[in-house]
């Protein structure tokens, strides 16, 4: 299995797709650890999910987890 | 609960109005709504069309969350949610909250609760097209509290 | 600024999107509404209907003067408010205010200072008939602030 | 001319009538002064106005005045 990572809004615009997928490794524990490997440091006001729900950079990720981030949310 | 999500625009007075066909409102004495509308400025600058990007699946568990939350908080109220997404003209309809309760502070610190979180929570993100051609994202919602 | 009073059942929801075609939607972005029912219960007693009396003639100066100075004080709102008279059954409707205006912090906080100005200041008086036949006055509004 | 004396809910049915009219004097000089001499000691939470506009005790009256008294008010 693997880990997939979505990107919305400007963030996916910015990166320049809007998807990644990859396979778990003992180093990548957490969201923030996902971010760090596929871009570095994370951009302030960064926001993430974890299988649907608000999720922080030291959320823990497993295999089959379905990661997103965004930039801050703007509807209403 | 009721959460609906709108790829086409929709009539918030007809939403509600259909809503409490099916409500007992002689025991509802109090209800608030806020619907919110596309305007065509923002920060001083002539907004011709908007895009409502949101993350499917996601969207819907954080508005009935957010819904959810609230009626545990306000034990006694009835709520309707609905939002937009996709392209979106000015005046159009954004997002309608309804809150009905037995008493009226309850149905106003609800409806005005659930707005805000939303504003703050839900993940939908604004694309607005300005007249002059040019597109950009809002960057961020103000604070309402 | 528009103020009426009904003798008969009103829509409130037919009222406020009425008022609506005359508005231009795309400069007032947040739109506040609440709706009063009449409840069939108060005080743990059972309601079966209700007789409005008002003062005419201060009754809509009041409420005129309510919302002026509403207006005078959030100066982008719109308004529109609605009052019940005479003979009322449960679930209909006995007061509507709907406020629009550019940003939702004014919306908000200018219905809610409508409605409870209304309820402590213009003169309508409330009589209940219960269940068993009684009649009674309510004696007082409760703070809703 | 005179001044016109309305009641309102509970207090026009304790009263027992809708109106009264008096004729001005020099003592008549507010509207406590009207509820004084028509009623005796004011009841507490008594509302008034003069001319539909919320009026005190010691709000003044002068001929040709419409005054209304009536219980805390209800609407909403």
């Amino acid at each position: 299995m693997t880990i997939t990572i979505q990107y919305f809004a400007r963030l996916r615009e910015d990166i320049g797709r809007d998807r990644d997928e990859i396979a778990p490794t003992e180093e990548l524990r957490t969201v923030g650890d996902l971010w760090q490997h596929l871009h570095g440091d994370p951009p302030t006001r960064l926001m993430a999910a974890v299988n649907q729900a608000h999720a922080r950079l030291d959320t823990p990720v497993r295999d089959g987890d379905e990661v997103a981030f965004f930039p801050p949310v703007t509807g209403g | 609960m009721a959460v609906r999500l709108f790829d086409h625009p929709f009539d918030p007075w007809a939403l509600v109005r259909e809503r409490e066909r099916q409500l007992p409102l002689e025991r509802l004495g109090a209800c608030s709504v806020f619907a919110g509308r596309m305007r065509d400025f923002n920060e001083a600058e002539d907004i011709r069309a908007m895009f409502l990007e949101h993350y499917p699946g996601m969207t819907e568990r954080e508005l009935e969350r957010i819904v959810a939350e609230a009626e545990a908080r306000w034990p006694s109220i009835t709520c309707e949610v609905a939002h937009r997404v996709g392209a979106v003209e000015p005046s159009e309809t954004l997002v309608l909250v309804a809150v009905w309760s037995a008493h009226r502070v309850a149905a106003r610190d609800a409806c005005a609760e659930i707005l805000e979180r939303l504003k703050h929570e839900a993940p939908f993100w604004k694309r607005e097209r300005l007249t002059d051609g040019t597109e950009r994202w809002v960057e961020q919602n103000t604070p309402g509290h």
